[in-house]
């Protein structure tokens, strides 16, 4: 595994999704040393497993291979994978962090040929898919996955599937003997990059989530647009149907205050990209987009006019009250279009809920003194010394409003190891 | 008009808000519906209503307050409550509706013959009398309250139900001859009074 | 020095393919044909073992040249890190073994592959040469801030907090931009942890405005020189290298070296005139700009009208005044932050003319977005500003001051609305200098005629003042992407622009409120200091950075063609009084558009050449026309195409057999000598992969693709002459995701050369 | 088990030939069986039951509900108050947290109640049976007791409106509560976890007022039970007990449906399975008779 050499000129990034990742790049390549702590066992956190970003309809894995290369290539990054921070002690310019390793059990020596998958038999819901489809317990986690290294499940460890890969390994990269473990070592400054995650759809009870096989959450469906994804990129449901007349729920859990009180911004662009998802895929595509209020915030907004004007899409101004199925499972979309005051009960055969982004840590659970809103989001303070928030864990951010921030994180902790260095010169 | 509907016209000429805000129960959250629709949507009652929550919601807003105030849609509430879990801003919808009812009751400006505004008033005097309801008796004051004509139809329609309910005693014809009541009836209706009284001497200061 | 050459090749047999590939012939093809002096096979050749096997070859027996035929180069990059020496990859993991089936019958042409790769990595690794420094670095740790507002003050102080000196450069006499002007700010920050929900709790406020601190900061700070009523009359040189004029109004010029530059040149309001129905010329309809002027000026008394000085009784927001529209005039986009600034206006009446001023917004969609924007949204409403989704029809005076008309969306219904002020929400113009192509672009398609009417137009045209007046080949500003915003990947890498070193921050970049700025400018100062660190270490800025190679080329045989200096998508070329090209090797980022362009073939790399590449393709072997078969050369994006192919074989896709793929940095790099060439020497076909293009361009270079399409939509005429069909060569847009496509894409090459048969040049 | 003691608000309809008498009669058989005491709170008033206020201001009613609870804590100090009756459990917890909330609206009440001689403190815990039965006795326990497992009888478990929103059952949700299922299934009978009228609204409020509306209400709730192949509905709810019980021959005759189903309380269905008769579990008070439940209390 990967040694951590670090001093108080160190910068901890904490979390290796895209903002993470670029705050640090961005400071590596002011030759600047980082240790970036990541807890997936891959970099690119959620980005990687987006099909496209909007408003350029461009792929993801585009800027993710760029960065993947710039990560490979600075000698000043180390990256530490399935790995969590438990605490960081001390004060700016002078902090210890301790990191918990999760066992990986493959080692360096792995070179990616795939032998330990092909001896495993056992299969787990695969995450990176949202547990859409299946994994071997031996893995890759996805195709781009950086370290390119693979992944034994801890389920098959005790297992005959773990002995199977350790012995399909000729390379002695499989080490079923290996422990989580704890390191510490010392950062000047900390840039909290821990992002977001989708909200639980199911707690959104008047929707169905958890009852329904045709109600699904964007990320969900942003799997199923991709050609690497579950269903190979098809927009089908679960029973195998074509799903063409497609329903978005804005606000699945934003805006409201018995889930999330803050806007989630980029949901609305979110599905309106998707939109464009189903229009390509048929012909007689048929989107509803229920919303309150379409948040395409600045340059964003001939994008909600393309789509504004398709033919084949219709916007309602109205949170759907509730889903119910008929008997062949379709979701029916209940409620009042606001506008004007018209009752709807309309059947479709998918419904997409455009989820919310809830901050990944907790508001409890923050392993540093932090100040923290209402929304459990990070707010910058001097209170927060020499640890900084980038991209999502400050905000709902969308990814180019992430890796602004990120950067500028960069140089806020660049100013802190800066201040040491000049103060040990 | 009423001498106390016209005082608040005057009062509040510019803005039926304040006026719900200060006047109506938990109207101070009107101002916060941002207008999703979704109490409109969860309704179970939604299609007997002329004017939605939210849509209400905007009306007061929009100032348009004898349309509101002399509308039969607040009197469709069934209390269901749905509205109240549903609102991402967490208005008391079911209570504003409540709220409003009650106002406009005070001011004298309920649509003629409105059923569950009588009903209601009825089941309010009914509780009052002897501190508990008396079910048969609001049932048939409610029967006849369009009327006596009117009543017997109903009562004749409703007979096999409460055939019925006599013959699993869940009905007591005696009922009519006095009933249940809370023993210290005095007291009870002197704490209701006193309430009565403290609210009208709040509102009076709002209103003055 | 030739002799000084030592070339050292290795062979990995490890994940398959000692058991696939004939090693001892792969490494008598890399002795015989790649002319390697020492072949070594090793068994897991990333292992601490080879890599020290490796190791040893450059340490012990001076190795200079490097070909390892392993994986993919973009496997174990950190194990095969040698930057000591030239280094080239076979890819005969991902790119032969993985991609073909593993049977006898594909046996020969498996092992044919990879003793093509073979050959290709030696011949590419022959002609490169590991990249030294230039000499002409040294660290300027000096930043020009253009603009003294919000922005580019926050970027000097964060640069200085740093521990870098700055230059700020503001055009007016005082510092503080617009912000100064502002009553109040957007809070930009949500409720406190514990707020509940409620119709009277405790939620952000309008802040007060701190911009006259944030002044006193700058000018107290030792590593900032401020220079008031100045402007930039003239940028040269490269980053670590600027040679910037600061003019001061009364004509005194100070020059300064500066290492990287941040414009922070800001925004304009969007001129109301262009929406007239809106009732602009009435004295009470202002613009939300206006406003904080009338509010400033009431201190914390009641707001009053412009027209007679009566207090503001009523107050109606129009917004997105001439915004988010495709009427002609109106701004396309959106500020996006009119409706914080309503709510916060809407809140000055409330709290300076009292609770029963009513204030009224009509907006269509209303964009409070993230965490503080919702919170604020209910902070508008605790305080009784009334929210309509209206579509203001027009606003005309009479009533009491001004008249909105407009349609009441949810009522469904036509409302007058009288009010004593009308505050129009207009948006915010990018202040951008000229936009060096904007003539090129508008005049795509045009007739010589049209062009003339648009030169003349040009002509009375108000011209619009540069910002940086940089003495540039292609322009004195900063390239638009659109509608004026001045930068070139705005997803990915919003700060990277077409200039390097120079970033734009803040609303030049795109709207935004002060919250928003001050964090954009923290990026860009991140962004400038990082460019000049780079620069002073002759490393190319991103995304390539800790490339140390740049653009050389041979004097004697240019032809000042001036191709380079025109495609270069950085303007990093500019030409010197010989009229020869200047390369500015930190303005360089190395995507090889120059040497694409070349005609006479150059301009080099040390590390990527006209040779390195066009020796590859030499290097294959090519079977004769009767041997059925054909050989198709595959130039491919490596940031997109290549990854592509790449992980099409590791899903287990076949490739072609008779693909040789070659990566380039672009396809703008791509010289038209090598499609000749290849044509020459008895290819059958011949595909470019590259990025989109277009105005959605994915391209890393901009316009490298672009450019590589249009030289390409030529080579027809070539293949002509030569008697070749033209589909033999084509050029495709493949993305990173073409993982199915990219090798159908081949493969429908093959069904093309099956169709208009062998190439007839084989020798 | 030690004996569970609790104060009682049975509310209007319980009463001796109220409505839902019935109720009242199983409950106690139920609690007899569980070992839970109810003290009922002495003179306890009506709720007004979120319809008083056409007639009752904000205040009035509010003081309904708070003299209820004075009572309790005066007579019944440190008991939590129990109430089998929705819309009395839920003005009542609503009155409760009104007054919590807002210290002016207490002030005014604590001067209402003062005319009769009574002070609000207003912090007795207030529950619905239905918690007291899950968090306070548990499945396991109410298993345990079980001597007539209600088996091949499927019930669909209706909870109706109030007893579910806006406070409903801790850890059920407001769309989907689970508990009356959990509960068929405890006592050994079918349940029918995906019947999707069980929070549907039967008018019940609107009943006299608007009898077509809430008819129409009441005739989705029993179809879906029989789409699902209900042989009864079971309902923790007076109101929704009444009102789908009662109209069903009105139904019948303006909708031409042939509805007969029974609905009867959870009390009755434990009463039934704990082996006590029928007249305990005061099946005699069924309109629509159970006669799977009568047979099996008959065994």
């Amino acid at each position: 595994m990967t040694e951590v050499v670090a001093t108080n000129e160190t910068i901890l990034v904490v979390g290796g999704g895209i903002s993470g990742m670029t705050a640090a790049l961005e400071a590596a390549e002011t030759g600047k040393k980082v240790v970036l702590v990541e807890k997936r066992p891959y970099l690119g956190g959620r980005v990687s497993q987006l099909y496209k970003y909007f408003p350029k309809l461009c792929h993801p894995t585009c800027g993710l291979e760029i960065n993947q290369r710039r990560a490979k290539m600075n000698p000043n990054l180390t990256i530490v994978t399935m790995a969590e921070v438990t605490n960081i002690e001390g004060e700016a310019g002078a902090y210890t962090a301790t990191v918990k390793l999760s066992p990986r059990y493959v080692n360096d020596n792995c070179t990616g040929c795939g032998d330990c998958a092909r001896a495993v038999e056992a299969e787990f819901d695969d995450e990176y898919n949202y547990g859409m489809s299946k994994r071997k317990g031996a893995y890759l986690p996805h195709v781009m996955a950086h370290p390119m290294q693979y992944v034994i499940d801890p389920r098959i460890v005790g297992s005959d599937d773990g002995q199977k890969a350790k012995a399909a390994c000729k390379y002695d990269a499989v080490d079923l003997d290996m422990q989580e473990r704890e390191i510490k070592f010392p950062a000047g400054a900390v840039i909290w990059a821990t992002g977001w995650q989708p909200y639980d759809a199911a707690k959104i009870q008047p929707y169905g989530y958890d009852r329904f096989d045709n109600v699904i959450t964007n990320v969900e469906f942003e799997r199923m647009a991709d050609p690497k994804g579950p269903t190979g990129g098809k927009i089908v449901r679960k029973d195998g149907k074509e799903a063409k007349n497609v329903a978005f729920i804005q606000c699945a859990g934003s805006r409201d205050r018995n889930h999330l009180y803050h806007c989630s911004r980029i949901c609305c662009m979110a599905s309106l990209k998707q939109t464009h998802y189903v229009v390509d895929a048929y012909e007689d595509a048929k989107v509803t987009i229920y919303y309150i209020d379409i948040r395409a915030i600045d340059r964003f907004e001939d994008f909600y006019q393309t789509v504004k004007a398709m033919d084949n899409v219709t916007f309602v101004k109205s949170k759907v009250a509730n889903v119910i199925t008929d008997k062949e499972g379709n979701p029916i979309c209940r409620g009042v279009d606001t506008e004007g005051y018209h009752r709807y009960e309309n059947t479709h055969d998918l419904v997409v809920l455009a989820t919310g982004m809830e901050p990944s840590v907790a508001k409890g659970d923050f392993p540093v003194d932090i100040v923290i809103n209402r929304e459990g989001f990070i707010e910058p303070d001097a209170a927060n010394g020499g640890v900084f928030a980038a991209g999502s864990a400050s905000d709902a951010l969308d990814v180019n409003r992430a890796v602004q921030h990120a950067t500028g994180a960069a140089l806020k902790a660049i100013q802190v190891v800066n201040r040491v260095a000049r103060a040990e010169a | 008009m009423s001498d106390m509907n016209k005082a608040m016209v005057e009062k509040y000429r510019n803005s039926f808000l304040s006026e719900v805000e200060a006047n109506v129960e938990e109207g101070e959250w009107v101002k916060m519906c941002m207008q999703c629709g979704v109490c409109a949507g969860s309704c179970p009652l939604g299609d007997a209503w002329e004017h939605t929550p939210q849509k209400i919601f905007m009306m007061i807003r929009a100032g348009k307050r004898d349309e509101v105030l002399a509308s039969d849609s607040m009197w469709m509430c069934t209390s269901c409550y749905n509205c109240i879990v549903r609102c991402p801003r967490e208005l008391p919808i079911t209570h504003i509706m409540h709220g409003l009812a009650h106002y406009a009751k005070r001011l004298g400006i309920v649509p003629q013959g409105q059923p569950t505004a009588k009903f209601a008033q009825l089941f309010w005097d009914n509780l009052i009398k002897k501190g508990r309801v008396n079910e048969l008796k609001l049932g048939l004051s409610l029967y006849f309250m369009n009327g006596f004509g009117e009543g017997i139809k109903t009562s004749l329609k409703m007979k096999d139900i409460g055939l019925g309910m006599v013959k699993t005693k869940r009905m007591n014809p005696m009922e009519m001859l006095g009933g249940h009541a809370v023993k210290d009836l005095s007291g009870f209706q002197k704490v209701i009074k006193k309430a009565q009284e403290l609210e009208e001497a709040r509102l009076a200061k709002h209103g003055a | 020095m030739a002799d000084d050459k030592k070339f050292a090749g290795f062979i990995c047999t490890g994940c398959g393919i000692g058991e696939r590939l004939d090693a001892g012939q792969l490494e008598t093809t890399a002795k015989r044909d790649g002319k390697m002096a020492t072949c070594q096979q090793h068994e897991m050749l990333c292992s601490k073992e080879g890599v020290q096997l490796i190791r040893d070859a450059i340490d012990k027996d001076g190795a200079t040249h490097v070909m390892i035929a392993a994986c993919s180069r973009r496997a174990k990059v950190e194990a095969f890190s040698f930057t000591d020496v030239a280094m080239s990859r076979a890819n005969l993991r991902e790119g032969v073994i993985w991609a073909r089936p593993e049977n006898d019958d594909n046996q020969e042409t498996t092992q044919e592959m990879a003793d093509d790769y073979i050959r290709m990595a030696c011949a590419e690794v022959k002609y490169m040469n590991k990249p030294k420094m230039s000499g002409e670095q040294a660290l300027n740790k000096n930043i020009l801030v253009v603009g003294g507002g919000v922005t580019g003050m926050t970027a000097a102080l964060e640069t200085a907090a740093a521990g870098f000196p700055v230059h700020l450069v503001e055009k007016t006499g005082a510092l503080g931009g617009w912000a100064a002007k502002w009553h109040k700010r957007i809070p930009g920050r949500a409720a406190a942890d514990g707020v509940g929900n409620g119709t009277n709790v405790d939620l952000p406020m309008p802040m007060d405005n701190d911009v006259e601190q944030m002044v006193a900061a700058v000018e107290a700070s030792e590593l900032i020189t401020v220079h008031l009523n100045s402007t930039v009359t003239k940028t040269s040189g490269a980053p670590g290298r600027f040679s910037v004029d600061i003019t001061t109004e009364s004509g005194s010029t100070a020059t300064e070296n500066i290492g990287a530059i941040v414009q922070a040149s800001g925004w304009k309001e969007f001129d109301a005139s262009a929406i007239p129905s809106l009732g602009s010329s009435n004295a009470d309809v202002v613009s939300n700009v206006e406003l904080e002027a009338l509010a400033k000026a009431a201190g914390d008394g009641p707001i009053k009208r412009p027209s007679d000085g009566k207090e503001v009784k009523s107050v109606v927001f129009v917004q997105n005044a001439g915004q988010a529209s495709t009427a002609e005039g109106h701004l396309p986009y959106h500020s996006g932050i009119g409706d914080l600034i309503a709510i916060k206006q809407a809140i000055y009446f409330k709290a300076q003319n009292g609770k029963d001023c009513d204030t009224t917004i009509l907006f269509d969609n209303l964009r409070t977005p993230g965490a503080a924007g919702e919170d604020f949204y209910r902070s508008g409403q605790q305080q009784m500003v009334i929210f309509s989704k209206g579509q203001v029809g027009e606003v005309t005076s009479g009533g009491n001051g001004a008249t909105v008309s407009f349609k009441d969306l949810i009522l469904d219904e036509e409302v007058k609305l009288e009010a004593d002020l009308v505050v129009l929400d207009l948006g915010m113009v990018p202040n951008s200098g000229p936009d060096p192509y904007a003539a090129n672009e508008s005049q795509e398609g045009m007739t010589d005629e049209e062009k003339g009417d648009a030169k003349a137009a040009a002509e009375i045209a108000v011209p619009i003042d540069s910002i940086l007046n940089l003495d540039y080949r292609q322009g004195s500003d900063l390239p638009q992407l659109k509608w004026g915003f001045t930068d070139s990947h705005f997803i990915c890498f919003p700060y990277e622009t077409r200039r390097t070193g120079i970033y734009a921050a803040g609303p030049v970049r795109r709207p935004m409120d002060i919250k928003q700025a001050q964090d954009d400018a923290t990026g860009a100062a991140m962004k400038a200091i990082q460019a000049a660190v780079n620069a002073g270490q002759g490393s190319a800025a991103h995304p390539r950075v800790g490339d140390l190679s740049y653009p050389s080329f041979r004097k004697e045989g240019c032809t000042q063609c001036k191709r380079c200096t025109v495609e270069c998508p950085f303007g990093a070329i500019n030409e010197d009084e010989k009229r020869y090209p200047m390369f500015n090797e930190s303005r360089c980022r190395r995507c090889g558009t120059c040497m694409g362009a070349c005609p006479v073939r150059v301009i080099s790399f040390e590390n990527y050449s006209i040779d390195s590449v066009g020796q590859q393709i030499k290097a294959v072997d090519i079977p004769d026309e009767f041997s059925e078969k054909p050989r198709i050369l595959v130039m491919a994006c490596e940031n997109d195409a290549y990854p592509a192919l790449d992980q099409a074989a590791m899903s287990g896709q076949e490739i072609s057999p008779w693909a040789r793929i070659i990566p380039v940095r672009c396809l703008g790099s791509v010289s038209l000598s090598w499609v000749t060439d290849a044509m020459n020497s008895g290819y059958d076909g011949i595909i470019m992969m590259g990025c989109q293009r277009g105005d959605d361009y994915q391209c890393h270079f901009v316009r490298g693709s672009t450019m590589a399409a249009e030289r390409m939509a030529k080579v027809g005429d070539t293949l002509s002459t030569l008697n070749l069909e033209p589909e033999r060569v084509i050029v495709h847009e493949v993305a990173i995701t073409d993982i199915e496509r990219a090798p159908r894409l081949i493969k429908d090459m093959e069904e093309v050369v099956e169709r208009v048969g062998m190439s007839p040049f084989k020798f | 088990m030690a004996k569970r003691e609790y104060s009682f608000y049975p509310g209007c309809s319980s009463q001796k030939g109220a409505s839902s008498s019935n109720y009242l009669v199983s409950v106690q058989t139920m609690c007899e069986e569980l070992d839970i005491q109810l003290n009922e709170i002495p003179d306890w008033n009506c709720c007004s039951a979120s319809i008083g206020y056409a007639g009752g201001g904000e205040l009035p009613r509010l003081a309904l509900s708070a003299r209820n609870i004075a009572l309790s804590e005066e007579h019944n100090p440190g008991q939590e108050i129990v109430a089998t009756c929705a819309a009395c459990w839920l003005a009542t917890r609503e009155t409760q947290e009104r007054l919590q909330h807002d210290q002016g609206l207490l002030a005014e009440t604590n001067t209402a109640l003062a005319e009769a001689g009574l002070t609000l403190k207003n912090d007795a815990p207030i529950k619905h049976m239905a918690e007291v039965l899950i968090q306070d006795i548990g499945y396991d326990a109410i298993g345990a007791k079980v001597k007539k497992p209600l088996e091949g009888i499927k019930i669909a478990g209706y909870v109706g409106c109030q007893t579910n929103r806006p406070f409903g059952i801790a850890g059920e949700s407001y769309e989907n509560p689970k508990y009356l299922d959990k509960l068929v299934e405890t006592l050994g009978a079918d349940s029918i976890p995906d019947y999707e009228k069980k929070v549907q609204c039967c008018g019940g409020a609107l009943a006299f007022s608007e009898p077509e509306k809430s008819q129409v209400m009441i005739k989705g709730i029993i179809e879906a039970a029989y789409d699902h192949g209900a042989d009864m509905i079971v309902t923790p709810c007076p109101v929704c007990q009444m009102n789908v019980e009662v109209y069903q021959d009105q139904i019948n005759a303006t909708h031409g449906t042939k509805f007969k189903m029974p609905v009867v309380y959870y009390s009755t269905l434990m009463a039934v399975a704990y082996g006590r008769s029928a007249k305990d579990a005061a099946l005699n008070g069924q309109v629509i008779p159970a006669k799977q439940l009568e047979a099996l209390a008959g065994k």
